[in-house]
């Protein structure tokens, strides 16, 4: 009875004791759920576009912030690092087109997924002989991006948001904004759903398909590198941080592949579900439940959904 | 296309060529010292730092004296990302090359040579990490674990936290909290901290970060800021030190209230920028550069260009760690060479040095080193010394130290480790009786 | 002008079914496993056969069963190092509980625990497919290394929260612990490994292997042939398992002689399953060809520089490693998608018509 | 299975005298969502006969292939097969049961060989147990024997021997259709389902393949039920002829009684309804 208890009714007890924890969980949730569905967001794109399962999102994350702060160690001033970064993108970009995806169009699914694994380990080396493999600090203040927290009281408690945070949630909410419009109203946006609906379709209307992917890959590096610093600036530049990058994967199995609204959704739910999971019901089991949770609420979504919250229903034809 | 199959096979014949050639003859007036470090992976923003102080200092030795002894040293080291298997593989490679000594830098390495030592005849110098129970010099005659236990340290902790409230028996109904890595390494002191709190009376409140989400440690951070404990302990490696700062600072707790283990670096402070003002960790050694042979190292091994440091970060409190594990390596050389009488020695020579590694003020000061760490003894029977440690406080901009030397709780702490020792050569039925004689009886 | 199957026909279907049943083949794989058991613990020193080949054999092992389920059966784990872990610890469990049977036996036993955990956590694989199973087995591999870290009982409640290998012995040889010599240790592994590879072979050209390839080719075809898919499935996933879990064991007790809980962490699944594609999905050759690519070949980059004499920081070699590995993956996939097996098949064929190929 | 000794498949089906009904469809309808792709359709199928189902695009002969192989469960209506009413069932249950079938689009085993994939068509019929299967040795090495015995003759027959070690997703498309006829034959049904078999071949494909359905129907005595195009061929091949059309039956009878069918020659046609 006490394992019932303390399952289903003390942690809702404790939502109602603490109303201020609860939405500081909340936000803290939101604000990792907006992280991880940058990354989603990344993969969603690319996955759109060339079909390609990008495992190497994570590590364009670290790869991107990591050249921004390199750059400006070396001392580059801040913003114009910021614009060289975007620059090493797009060249890496280009690269990936020419290098990997060109030459293995046409190849089954797992095989691209193994390219970006190639990939991976291709970023990781260079991004580590090039910068070192010491973790570096963000350069917050140089971007003029706020520190500090804006904390007012509430419902007998305070809750307290890191201005940071917030600015991380408005930077990515302009963003998928602005990607929103730019795939609605922009030429190359419709070329490109136009790729993402058939590639032969999108050829034969006189779609470059090269193009298309350098400009998916080049706009998932931006993603990457906007969620790099803001990552970057909760903890600091590492390579440890790939590891969060996984986190992407249970949010795209929500969101489904290709869904954009489905990657932010996802990635929201899975960074609340997992923060209430963890301060709620980790210390039943001894905590660190973070670690595996997000993929097990993925996993149950699945068993309900196979196509993930916003795929089509898969209808099987022979 | 039957080139690139030529091709292909002739690289393979020169690959595999190589991994023989591991094996190489050692020249003879040389003294073999491996160095396992990790300067790439998850955790080398704690790795770099300690690589270039081991490193320095013993290229030191070699620049300014040619040696050991009069005997060069040969520095070599060994890449582990700080992967246990990728230690055992270093392990593999450079026994062949008879290592006088080895320093795995990584508990889980650690764990797989300690039953080797005696077989290969190479000490293992894990110097404060590895296995606690393995500072009883009975049971593990060729591991050393000097200056401290993780259980010294954490009861040192809990020491210095009962001085502040005027006692430790006033802990009673405080709430200690532990954040801490959740492997072998933060794991390590909790059974200690479950019988102290419960002789004591305080409220131990748990707070694992597994090991895959050290950048992301909001909800330990908010359980924190919901149990308001009135201390923190705080056992992390790599990345989780910066991120837990920066998860204080965000909560606002107190940080005079926060006490880390002895891993944290200057770098893991200062990325939470000037907030992180008054942390506090435990240390055994000075900070800093001031003594005459980091002056040396900077002279010899880092002007010249030997050294991949950077100059500012010399004196930092991981490099002067790596510094310290190096001193010790090279005492026990000197000492294996004394009791001997040869100039090149081998691992069995140098575990006997180990075990008379005997730093006097006055040898610290015969070094260079004066006043860099408290005396240092160690024995057959001790292999760790068990030594007390100071705080000290980031002030923003450097470690400073704040306390005397604080003991540990060395009546609770050596039971644990006895029985740890004993537990130990029981499970692993068969685990030999020492053998080895002893050169300075206790 | 050697390599030629002309002239050797098959007057029987035994014959014809074999697992090689080319003269030539049959040769060069009686020549390789005669290498593989005499030469090598005969002439290599303790590096090659302690640091290279047993983790070699360990990781080919775990590589024939993933190919089994992924190559074989058409469902992508990334769980394998998860997997792994549970034979380790069930074998830490069993030989410690019951420390006078062989360790051996507790070795081969242990794999029927990862068996079991296999198979739970491939119930979902009836309803998810492709990617997306991959990540529910993502869920088995961070809840299983959550289980060895948390679970004090997995460990026999030791105080470092790892696992350490006890002597046992096999006929008056130490075969784990310290005093086991590399050299038996490499000939047990090979065995176990040898025989495994065997019986991965009989089960993929048989009954059971057409299943398994049935359903990764066309599953709805395979159902209306009467294939029941759930089952089918688990079966590849409870004989992956094995594999892993008899890997695992291997690994702690044969190789690393303790082992922590972050061994069996989500890289070695990523390694594992590179070893797969880099060899040859469907391809037990090329799960061997695979795992040398993908654990050798940094090795031998790592001492490389070294042996040639150049003094390289092994910092920068770790990195310009990774970056060699990064793109001879990409490399290899471009020219050869179908992994090293195929390139094999390629040069034996070219070697069959060799030196005229028209 | 005893029929796989000396003769095998030859004596299936020889004894049961043509005429009863084998399989019993009653007033079936399957809907998808709002679509409806069958409406409550009734036909029978004798055994050893030869039965035609026919229709325009979009008639639903394929989806009624499907409900009758238990790959769609009809929202409304019965099948009897053999005596048994059945409710829903899992595709590989009537496989068990007996039933094989081709598909419209060849749904071939692509990474494998012919003989595997014919091989494959044997898995019920082959039971040797795991740890046999393991060894490849006693029981499960003969059961292969056996088998591939049986399967070299479906080899034999379909006149597929040149391509028996070749990966059948390098096959030409007619090779393909073939090969998939042998694995289901491989599975001795009582009752074959051929979805468009002849779809895209040329027209020696084409009298190859009739060659093949009718020895099949006459030498094993299978009951065959077919969907073509070719009105010509259906109307030499088949016994009985059922017409969809919208997913509902518009005819049913004998060559010639369908063939002077209004509705039907409205529906080919295309007179406006």
């Amino acid at each position: 009875m006490d394992i019932l208890y303390s399952i289903f009714i003390d942690p809702f007890v404790q939502m109602v004791d603490a109303p201020d924890l609860l939405i500081q969980t909340l936000w803290e949730g939101l604000v990792s759920g907006v992280l991880y569905a940058l990354i989603a967001l990344g993969f969603v794109l690319i996955f759109k576009a060339s079909g390609v399962f990008n495992f190497a999102q994570g590590i364009m994350v670290v790869f991107a912030a990591l050249t921004l702060v390199g750059l400006f160690e070396i001392g580059v001033p801040a913003l114009l690092a910021l614009v060289l970064t975007v620059g090493v993108m797009y060249v890496l970009a280009v690269g990936v087109e020419r290098v990997m995806l060109r030459p293995l169009v046409n190849q089954p699914d797992i095989i691209l997924f193994m390219a970006t694994f190639g990939l991976t380990y291709f970023l990781i080396g260079l991004g580590e002989l090039v910068f070192g493999g010491n973790p570096k600090s963000m350069i917050t203040q140089e971007l003029y991006l706020p520190t500090g927290s804006v904390d007012f009281e509430l419902l007998g408690g305070f809750v307290s948001l890191q201005k940071l945070d917030i600015a991380a949630a408005l930077i990515a909410s302009i963003m998928v904004a602005g990607l929103a419009v730019f795939f609605q109203k922009t030429r190359i946006g419709r070329a490109l759903r136009a790729v993402a609906d058939s590639h032969k379709a999108a050829l034969s209307v006189g779609i470059s398909l090269n193009q298309i992917w350098v400009i998916v890959w080049f706009t998932a590096g931006v993603v990457a590198l906007t969620t790099g610093i803001m990552w970057g600036a909760r903890s600091d530049v590492s390579f440890a941080l790939q590891i969060v990058g996984l986190k992407a994967l249970p949010v795209l199995i929500l969101g489904g592949f290709t869904s954009v609204p489905g990657a932010i959704v996802g990635g929201l739910i899975i960074g609340v579900g997992e923060k209430l999971g963890e301060f709620y019901w980790g210390p039943l089991v001894g905590g660190g439940i973070e670690s595996w949770l997000a993929y097990f609420i993925a996993l149950v979504f699945l068993l309900f959904r196979p196509q993930g919250l916003f795929g089509d229903k898969i209808i099987e034809r022979i | 296309m039957f080139k690139t199959y030529q091709a292909i096979a002739l690289s393979a014949v020169i690959a595999s060529a190589s991994i023989f050639a591991i094996e190489r003859a050692q020249a003879q007036d040389e003294i073999y010292v491996p160095l396992f470090t990790y300067r790439t992976g998850p955790f080398s923003g704690s790795g770099i730092p300690i690589a270039n102080g081991l490193h320095d200092y013993l290229a030191m030795l070699n620049e300014r004296d040619g040696g050991i002894g009069g005997v060069r040293l040969r520095i070599e080291e060994c890449e582990t990302s700080y992967d246990a298997k990728k230690g055992v593989e270093c392990y593999e490679a450079v026994k062949a090359k008879k290592p006088v000594i080895v320093n795995p830098w990584s508990t889980g390495t650690t764990l797989s040579l300690i039953p080797r030592a005696s077989v290969d005849k190479v000490p293992v110098l894990s110097m404060a990490y590895g296995l606690s129970a393995s500072a009883d010099g009975e049971t593990f005659p060729w591991i050393f674990n000097p200056p401290n236990t993780y259980w010294d340290g954490m009861s040192s902790i809990l020491n210095y936290i009962g001085e502040q409230e005027g006692g430790l028996e006033n802990l009673k109904d405080k709430k200690i909290g532990y954040v801490y890595l959740d492997a072998g390494f933060g794991k390590e002191p909790i059974p200690l901290l479950e019988s102290l709190s419960k002789e004591i009376g305080f409220d131990l409140k748990l707070y694992p970060v597994p090991a895959d989400n050290m950048q992301n440690q909001s909800s330990q951070w908010l359980s924190i800021r919901r149990d308001k404990p009135d201390y923190v302990v705080l056992f992390g490696w790599g990345a989780l030190n910066p991120t837990a700062i920066k998860e204080a600072v965000k909560i606002n707790y107190p940080r005079d209230k926060l006490i880390s283990i002895w891993w944290p670096g200057e770098d893991d402070v200062r990325s939470a920028g000037p907030q992180a003002k008054g942390i506090k960790a435990l240390n055994w050694h000075a900070v800093g550069a001031d003594f005459p042979a980091i002056e040396d190292i900077r002279k010899h091994v880092v002007d010249a260009g030997k050294s991949k440091t950077d100059k500012a970060k010399v004196g930092e409190v991981l490099y002067n760690r790596g510094l310290y594990n190096s001193l010790l390596i090279a005492e026990a050389i000197a000492n294996a060479q004394k009791i001997t009488g040869k100039k090149v020695v081998d691992g069995e020579d140098v575990r006997r040095g180990l075990e008379s590694i005997d730093l006097t003020p006055e040898r610290l000061k015969e070094l260079g080193l004066e006043g860099f760490a408290e005396p240092l003894k160690l024995t057959c029977k001790d292999h760790n010394g068990h030594k007390a440690t100071f705080v000290q406080e980031w002030d923003g901009d450097k470690w400073v130290r704040i306390t005397d030397p604080i003991d540990p709780l060395r009546d609770r702490v050596k039971p644990l480790l006895e029985s740890a020792a004993k537990e130990y050569a029981e499970k692993n039925s068969g685990w030999p009786k020492r053998t080895e004689a002893c050169d300075s009886p206790a | 002008m050697f390599y030629r199957e002309a002239g050797q026909f098959k007057t029987n279907y035994a014959d014809d079914m074999a697992i090689f049943p080319i003269l030539q083949d049959k040769i060069g794989v009686a020549v390789i496993i005669a290498i593989a058991f005499i030469a090598v613990p005969l002439f290599g020193n303790s590096f090659f056969i302690s640091a290279v080949m047993i983790p070699f054999l360990v990781y080919a092992l775990a590589t024939v069963g993933l190919n089994l389920l992924t190559g074989y059966t058409g469902l992508l784990s990334l769980g394998t190092a998860g997997f792994m872990g549970v034979g380790a610890f069930a074998c830490y469990k069993l030989t410690t509980a019951f420390p006078g049977v062989n360790i051996i036996v507790w070795i081969l036993i242990s794999g029927f625990f990862s068996a079991a955990v296999g198979v739970f956590f491939g119930l979902p694989s009836l309803r998810i497919k492709g990617f997306y199973l991959a990540v529910t087995t993502l869920a088995a591999q961070f809840f299983l290394q959550w289980c060895f870290v948390r679970i004090p009982w997995l460990t026999n409640n030791n105080v470092s929260g790892a696992i350490e290998v006890p002597t046992r012995t096999l006929f008056g040889f130490a075969i784990t612990g310290p005093n086991a010599l590399p050299e038996v240790r490499y000939l047990v592994v090979l065995s176990i490994v040898t025989v495994m590879t065997l019986a991965a072979a009989h089960l993929v050209h048989g009954r059971i292997g057409r299943m398994w390839m049935a359903v990764r080719d066309m599953d709805i075809a395979a159902e209306l042939m009467g294939i029941k898919l759930l089952q089918t499935k688990l079966l590849s996933f409870a004989v992956s398992s094995f594999y892993a879990g008899v890997a695992g064991a291997l690994m702690v007790f044969l190789y690393l002689g303790s082992a922590e809980p972050d061994v069996f962490s989500i890289h070695i699944s990523f390694l594992i399953l590179f070893m797969v594609i880099i060899g040859g999905l469907g391809s037990l050759i090329g799960s061997f060809m695979g795992a040398a690519f993908i654990y050798i070949l940094p090795i031998v980059l790592r001492y490389l520089p070294e042996s040639l004499g150049f003094s390289v920081s092994p910092a920068t070699v770790e990195h310009v490693n990774h970056m060699v590995i990064g793109a001879l993956i990409i490399f290899f996939l471009i020219v050869e998608p179908h992994g090293l097996a195929r390139l094999w098949q390629t040069a034996k064929q070219k070697l069959r018509t060799w030196p005229f190929p028209y | 299975m005893g029929s796989t000794g000396g003769a095998p498949g030859i004596a299936r089906g020889s004894n049961q005298h043509k005429g009863d009904v084998l399989l019993g469809v009653e007033n079936v309808s399957l809907r998808f969502g709002g679509v409806k792709a069958i409406t409550d359709v009734s036909f029978d199928i004798r055994k050893g006969e030869i039965r035609a189902i026919i229709g325009p695009n979009g008639a639903g002969k394929t989806s009624m292939l499907n409900v009758i192989n238990g790959f769609y469960n009809p929202q409304e209506g019965r099948i009897t097969f053999r005596g048994k009413t059945r409710a829903r069932m899992r595709p590989s249950v009537a496989a068990a049961q007996g039933i094989a079938r081709t598909f419209q689009n060849v749904a071939l085993f692509k990474g494998m060989s012919t003989l595997d994939n014919i091989m494959t068509g044997r898995t019920l019929k082959m039971h040797s147990g795991f740890f046999w299967q393991l060894l490849r040795h006693g029981p499960a090495l003969r059961e292969e024997i056996e088998h591939r015995r049986f399967v070299e003759e479906i080899i034999d027959f379909l006149e597929i021997e040149a391509i028996r070690k070749t990966p059948v997703g390098r096959l030409p498309y007619g090779l393909q259709k073939r090969v998939e006829l042998g694995r289901a034959l491989a599975m001795e049904p009582e009752l074959l389902l051929l979805d468009e078999p002849m779809a895209g071949m040329n027209l020696e494909e084409k009298e190859d393949m009739c060659r093949f359905i009718l020895d099949v129907n006459n030498q094993f005595g299978t009951t065959i039920a077919l969907i073509e195009h070719d009105i010509g061929v259906v109307m030499d091949l088949s016994d009985r002829i059922v017409v969809l059309e919208y997913g509902r039956k518009i005819a049913d009878g004998s060559p010639d009684e369908v063939k002077n069918n209004q509705k039907v020659i409205d529906a080919y046609l295309g007179v406006a309804h």
